[in-house]
């Protein structure tokens, strides 16, 4: 049968099923077919709080959701174009996202009666009438599994369980994917299991042949590849990312790496990512606790290593006492917050921006941190990095802050080279930097006269012996100072030197194709995609809107004020109820609006869009 | 003294020797006067020299309370950190520095009430840290609320009708966790609050010292009788390894049928029986038992000196050795390499 | 049964008999097929009506992890609260609610990583908690990484080339700081679980019970050896109360002369040697030792079973008892009477 | 000799010496006096944070300074008119405060070369001229007391100890107050030591027998009784007044009250002021940490109880995971926050109003909590009870912040009468409250609609049995609901209840005498005093000013933006680098002036009177 081969811009695509039924997997290999072919792309996997929530029911369904194109993608998608559903939960769960006209393909042998009712489905949609709008594809995904690996020694149940590999196939097919990253991933992973791995790569050809076979696809698809910048690529997640930016400044400064961590979803995977990584010296550490977690770090900070410590919002919580020390001791420190839904517990898997304000003022007493946020996933790479030189530059905690979406989503990522990575000099001091009567002394906390960072002292140094603690300290000698005069001075040195960064950082980035808008879109994190793909989209329609992006959220760029004052309007989207929106107004006294979404997923394009053109109707 | 101490085998040794008065700052010591933190700062500052090693390599990491102030007065590196975080903050630096010797210095309210979870963890992992527990059985620093170790129906700021709450014994919950060195001193007694921190010095990996401190101002006398002159040598128990067991003049310590331990007169007939003390045995019950002897409000039989000194993996070297493993295996780790560990795809 | 447990003499009596079914909620449970929490949960709901008193006053507290669920699944009261926190707010329901029956559910990470603190601090103030410790060795919710109970060398997500930490062992942990109940079972064995559950149930004070607890997905097989069938009675050691101590169908556990515990084949002749087990004995040193028979790794000669119990003022009737003193003492408040408490004087 | 009685309207005295000097006991039965004999007053005591700093250096200097006058008192006053200096070291310390003519006490005793040069005097100040402003009487107060109490079987150690009544025999003189309040303090402190008993009194008589006699001083005062309101007052602090607050919030609601603390200076005096009150049924619970104290309030909260934490800032820091639980469980809960200087460790006996930010925002996620801030000693009362009200009434954690200056300080106090204290009703709910399917079911996220408030239901309640935690809970129902738009829902819900309770409070509190001043000082908490007392300085000299203080500041009372744009200019004096200011900015887009200092110190009226006359002369 010949078929027809249509060729498309972009397709987003998201796979459902149940939390075993290995969604993220395939997605993960279905991503990596798709960026090693070229294609520009973006990715979100969901998945619940729970390990295993009950099989076939709502609360268990996981999925993965991924954008690719011909030209560069900002964003995971909003409307998907096509739904792969295992199972009735995966598809009621779903069904909402899904535009007219897509695609749905749906697993036809876990819609049983029981499967259905589990969900709350009295008649089964598949034939109900119910799906019309869709182009549904209902296929027994599992038992053409079973039937295409009858010869292997399996039983069913294991059989089974390469029917996430036959979808795979079938959607490579679908789109012209390559699957030469699918079967090398699969090499490696059962190379101990030769069976197993004959099975998956069996289920994945016959996924395949069956696409090209049956006629239930009358057309299959091409997106050609993107032109980016060239160079060398991969795919990377937000984690990895990051983790990797963490080791190109301790490469990079010659600083030994340090984390000191406790689990906690969504950023445990920079922990697992840099355990793997002790060759390059990475030290990490996990700790009872976050509060052991930051401890650590303080106390390697004190000993010389680029000290890192990683957690999401209520690690946060906990750790707040300790980054005022390290506010008092004065060293550099990176503290990862990977943000999720709050408060409290809240939504564990689930993204959000929530916690800036804690970010900045979450400790007792006035107590400056800089704030870096990274704005895709492979920009946290960047944004690691970034952090990293600010801290041992200033000698000061640096926040990190990324979230959930950006954690788990990936991208393709124009490789770096280390040496073109700014540099990050650590400038230990070795010997006395002051003196008294003639007599050379050690000043701990004498500052630079341009950075105002004090200088950093190794035990080990001879000579240099000193001791620094969380009271507050003379200027200069740091001994121990209750005087009135000398707190005022000091608190107001903290606050300037994190306020001088922003002399050295570049200016606000600002994206105003036509430079007359009217409308400014501020944000700042991972709106920046769905900003930027907002703005493009409403620009096709002739709209004049200025995007600008905040990547150091504190202290702000130092043109930031005068940018603003440019536009007639500024609105700001965040997913939370409004904290840049309070720091924008209060600084500058600018009437920013604020368009919120606090519902632990990313802003969709058009939601932004929407809103875009609802305040340049009122203005 | 310039033996060095095969537990610092990491740490540069000093080609100067040093002297009690090179561990002393130009800070004021500003404890109130006849506290007992003076006289374990002097044994302190007079103990250090026999280290071996520079100055600055020691690094003396302490909470908040009276006794955390100890850093200030000493000549080396040092931090004075927040309340009940030593021994994590110590376990950073430990395990990224072997060249080091570290040491905490915590009281009976930051190590045992805040703190508790990072001292029994460090104990449990092993930290090479050598922890002084400076023990008033009071809040000083916060002007005398009681504490963890504060006895059963204690009168204080914020008990005036008496304290509801069963102490823990220190050393009993560092044996409950399986420290590999545990010990405890007097702040009076110089000669042995000095064999003590010798002892704990020489331990590769955590070794935690109780030290029974007075606090002059809250809880005057909390120890008198394990101090007073006339009543000390009856209700103290010094221990020693390999050493019989005795009790005061006349008495030691026996067990009976069932095991438990009982004191008795030590006659000629029973005299081979006194228990003797073996610190070094890898089950911590025996010292376990030694430590539920004395008697938490009379003091009496008071067991002192090092209940347990064994080895066990250090956790910096495992660290350390961790690190070289991995690199022998998979080569100095290498970036651009690291980068390229998954897929890539060029783009011309 | 109807009978009454003493220790719930403050708590009001049910007057309708209840089932496990009472017990249900109408809340789908949320564990990965297999797990052992579901073992535990149907033991509690099974045994939860023996203990006489009406659902609502019964509460159950956990913190954070798979574990933690539980109080979603019992028709009690309860929080879910935040992770290692439970014994804190259990101990302010506690004291302020001497007629409520509360409970813990916690997990190995949750109590004894973050909540290690809490925990310790609870058991030695004798907070009247029935503290239930799952223990699967594992972080289950956050998708496996190995926890303070993990044995060393675990290859886990977080220590890729294996852990470096030494283990806690629960039972030492909570008896060096003197705990007044502490038991260990398992969650395959219903029977034990029960009973357990019932002498924790029974105990004026705070009751710890270690459940060893199998996770199916992350750690799966952690105490196969004291689970299968074939091997189990080998392995475990079932501690009872006035029993001589036996190790599976013909060892005993004996003692020394240096009171040190080893364990023998049983013999005609030495069969009254075999040591017999009192939980009931005020030094917690004996019950000590029995917990230091097992191997960490190997998990042979695994006591389960209850290692103390003994009695000690419990901290809610104390803290009642003192304030009916005061109140006795200085009379009922009267805000008027505190108000003038001071020197006052009069503005016409 | 015949001495002159000079009437003053005003004075202010500062008590100095070495922590063991008693100078805190002096200060204390001065105004103990003072209070009983019908002035007004205000202090403050400053103290190292060392518990007895060496003898004799500047770091053990203790002190305490009053002011008391025949009207109202707003401030412990700027500059003193009288120091005694019991030592070289307190006359160093504190000259530096003292106008010029200032009377100076000083114990000629100390004055020997040792003591001067241990705080570097390297010549005698009593002799060297350099006091020549000033009015010195060089006393030699030890030698004095000894001599007076020679025939006492005492040690000259012991004797000495009394010196500190035998100033405040000389000074009572002096100031002609009545010694009856000070010689009934001895005698119930003596009580068991009448030896002890009767030397103190001796002193104290021996010196106003000095004062009387001696050519020293040919004067002496007398300071008349203001005229408050009329009805019984006493005095007292501001830690002692919040106790009360709360305990009378128990006796009104009829919920016992419970205490979880963890002792930190300057809170810890609550938790021994109520741990003082089991008769009221009152349980206070000292705790392992801060994380246990407000951990255990939960419990209580849970089971029914007005619970309470309190702490200082480095606490809140710690308690910020928990509080966002209570947040999350929606329970009520007081959370006292006593701050103090920052960051870290910083100042902890000296005061400070840096942790308004972290009490807004040091929290996971949106997590709205109310704020409630006192401005006086016996304010605290009111704060406390108010706090209480709201924590109750809208179920929801709420924050108290006071500083070092209220904890410590003191003033006259009007005896409110219990009954007419506001109601605070638990109405704790005891039947299902809401119907499915014509059955009737516990809902207990059920909102009120007025205030939103959920009910709370005690454990024991039969029939209500129910679970809550800190994970995303499905409005209503309080299952846990990972639903987008729900957690929306909720996360405005909760702020929306938080907000709502603006609708209820007072206006802003303004003092605006002509209603047309241009000017707007805008205070919270402790500025009160020196605020007040700077507004009526400069309208002596003609100058209009408005005075408005906030005391809920979070939400603002309703009409606050009304308010401040009725004024020209908007000045907020602040301890700290700017946190209500950036609040008011960011809410209402109003250009407000901040004055800062962050000295651990209160403001002097002068400094707020200056600040005002310049942005007048700006505007
Ligand atoms: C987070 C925090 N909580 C409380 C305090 C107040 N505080 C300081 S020291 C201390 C206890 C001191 O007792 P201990 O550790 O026994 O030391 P000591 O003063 O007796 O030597 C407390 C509660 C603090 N500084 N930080
Ligand atoms: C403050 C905080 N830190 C970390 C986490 C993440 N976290 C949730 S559960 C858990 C450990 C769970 O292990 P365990 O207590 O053994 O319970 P299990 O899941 O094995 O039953 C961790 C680290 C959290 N929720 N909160
Ligand atoms: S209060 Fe006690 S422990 Fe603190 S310095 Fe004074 S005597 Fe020493
Ligand atoms: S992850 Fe493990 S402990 Fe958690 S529910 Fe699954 S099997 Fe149970
Ligand atoms: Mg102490
Ligand atoms: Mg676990």
């Amino acid at each position: 049968m010949s078929k027809q081969l249509i060729t498309l811009d972009q397709v987003i695509i998201r796979f459902a099923g149940d939390s075993g039924d290995g969604m993220q997997l395939t997605g993960d290999q279905f991503t990596a077919e798709t960026a090693a072919y070229g294609n520009d792309l973006s990715t979100m996997p969901d998945y619940p709080a729970e390990i295993r929530a009950p099989q076939g029911t709502l609360h268990g369904v996981s999925s993965f959701q991924l954008h690719f194109a011909d030209h560069e993608v900002l964003t995971p998608g909003d409307a998907p174009n096509v739904l792969v559903a295992m199972n009735p939960a995966a598809l009621k769960a779903n069904i909402g996202l899904m535009g007219p006209g897509a695609t749905l393909i749906l697993n036809s042998d876990e819609f049983t009666k029981r499967n259905l009712e589990k969900v709350g489905y009295w008649s089964n949609p598949l034939e109900d009438g119910s799906l019309a709008r869709y182009d549904v594809h209902a296929i027994a995904l599992t038992s053409q599994t079973v039937d295409a690996l009858k010869d292997f020694d399996l039983t069913r149940k294991e059989a089974e369980r390469s029917k996430n590999m036959y979808a795979l196939g079938l959607l490579s097919w679908l789109y012209s994917r390559p699957t030469d990253a699918a079967r090398r991933y699969l090499e490696k992973k059962f190379a101990k299991k030769p069976e197993v791995l004959a099975a998956n790569l069996a289920a994945l050809e016959a996924g395949w042949s069956f696409g090209e076979t049956t006629e239930a696809f009358s057309v299959y698809y091409e997106i050609k590849p993107s032109s980016p910048a060239p160079g060398t690529y991969r795919y990377i997640t937000g984690n990895v990312a990051l983790s990797y930016g963490l080791i190109a400044a301790s490469v990079r400064s010659g600083l030994p790496l340090f984390l000191g961590s406790y689990p906690i979803t969504p950023a445990s995977d920079i922990l697992h990512e840099l355990s793997k990584h002790k060759n390059f010296g990475v030290r990490t550490f996990q700790a009872e606790d976050e509060i052991a977690g930051v401890g650590s770090a303080i106390g390697a900070a004190y000993g010389g290593m680029l000290a890192v410590t990683t957690t999401s919002g209520p690690g946060i919580a906990l750790k707040s006492e300790a980054i005022g020390l390290a506010v008092a001791l004065e060293l550099p420190l990176i503290i990862v917050d990977v943000q999720r839904g709050g408060p409290s517990t809240g939504l564990p898997t689930k993204t959000e921006q929530a916690d800036l304000l804690q970010a900045m003022y979450g400790r007792n007493g006035e107590s400056p941190v800089p704030i870096v946020a990274a704005q895709s996933p492979a920009d946290c790479f960047n944004a690691a990095y970034e952090a990293a030189r600010i801290a041992v530059t200033y000698r000061t905690p640096v926040f990190l802050l990324t979230d959930g979406a950006l954690a788990n989503g990936a991208e393709p990522w124009l490789l770096p080279s280390i040496d073109e990575l700014p540099p990050i000099d650590p400038a230990f001091l070795t010997e006395p930097n002051h003196e008294v009567d003639g007599t050379p002394v050690l000043w701990p906390f004498k500052r630079d006269p341009e950075t105002l960072a004090r200088p950093w002292i190794k035990p080990g140094t001879p000579g240099l012996t000193h001791r620094i603690g969380g009271i507050e300290k003379q200027d200069g000698t740091g001994n121990i100072s209750y005087d009135p005069a000398n707190h005022d001075r000091m608190v107001r040195l903290r606050d300037a030197k994190v306020q001088g960064i922003a002399r050295e950082v570049p200016n606000l980035w600002v994206d105003d194709p036509t430079g007359d808008a009217e409308l400014l879109v501020l944000g700042w994190g991972s709106t920046y995609g769905p900003v930027g793909a907002a703005c493009e989209e409403v620009r096709k329609e002739g709209i004049k809107v200025a995007h600008a992006h905040i990547r150091l959220v504190h202290p702000f760029p130092a043109d930031t004020g005068e940018v603003l004052r440019r536009y007639r309007r500024v609105l700001i989207p965040e997913m939370n109820l409004g904290q840049l929106a309070l720091l924008i107004r209060g600084t500058y006294l600018v009437d920013a609006m604020s368009l919120n979404k606090v519902e632990g997923q990313p802003f969709k394009s058009t939601e932004i869009a929407a809103a875009i053109k609802d305040v340049l109707a009122h203005v | 003294m310039s033996e060095t101490f095969a537990s610092l085998s990491l740490v540069p040794k000093t080609t100067t020797p040093l002297s009690a008065k090179d561990f002393k700052t130009d800070q004021e010591v500003r404890w109130c006067p006849g506290c007992g933190d003076y006289a374990i700062l002097a044994a302190v500052q007079a103990f250090l020299p026999e280290l071996g090693v520079a100055r600055e390599n020691i690094t003396i990491i302490s909470g908040i309370g009276c006794s955390s102030r100890f850093p200030y007065y000493v000549d080396t590196y040092g931090m004075h950190s927040i309340h009940g975080r030593a021994p994590a903050i110590a376990t950073g630096l430990s395990v990224t520095r072997p060249d080091l010797s570290v040491w905490v210095v915590t009281g009976d309210g930051d190590a045992l009430s805040i703190g508790g979870n990072h001292l029994i963890h460090a104990m449990r992992r092993n930290v090479n840290l050598k922890i002084l527990l400076f023990n008033n059985r009071i809040y000083g620093l916060t002007k005398g609320q009681y504490s963890p170790t504060s006895e059963e129906g204690k009168i204080t700021k914020s008990t005036p009708y008496g304290s509801l709450d069963h102490p823990f014994n220190p050393v009993s919950l560092a044996l409950g966790v399986e420290c590999t060195f545990v010990a405890r001193t007097l702040d009076s007694d110089r000669k042995h609050l000095t064999e003590t921190l010798r002892a704990a010095a020489a331990h590769e990996g955590t070794a935690i010292v109780e030290i029974m401190q007075n606090c002059d101002i809250f809880n005057d006398g909390a120890w008198a009788p394990l101090k007073d002159a006339e009543v000390r040598d009856e209700n103290l128990i010094r221990l020693e390894h390999g050493q019989p067991i005795r009790v005061g003049a006349s008495r030691g310590v026996f067990r009976d049928d069932r095991g438990e331990l009982f004191i008795d007169e030590v006659t000629e007939a029973n005299a081979a029986k006194v228990v003797i003390h073996d610190a070094h045995m890898d089950d911590p019950s025996a010292a376990f038992q030694l430590s539920r002897l004395s008697d938490p409000v009379r003091l009496s039989n008071t067991p002192v000196g090092v209940f347990r000194d064994v080895a066990r993996p250090v956790f910096d070297r495992q660290m350390q050795a961790q690190i070289d493993e991995v690199s022998r295996k998979l080569g100095t780790g290498d970036f651009d390499r690291l980068l390229r560990s998954a897929d890539t795809w060029e783009i011309a």
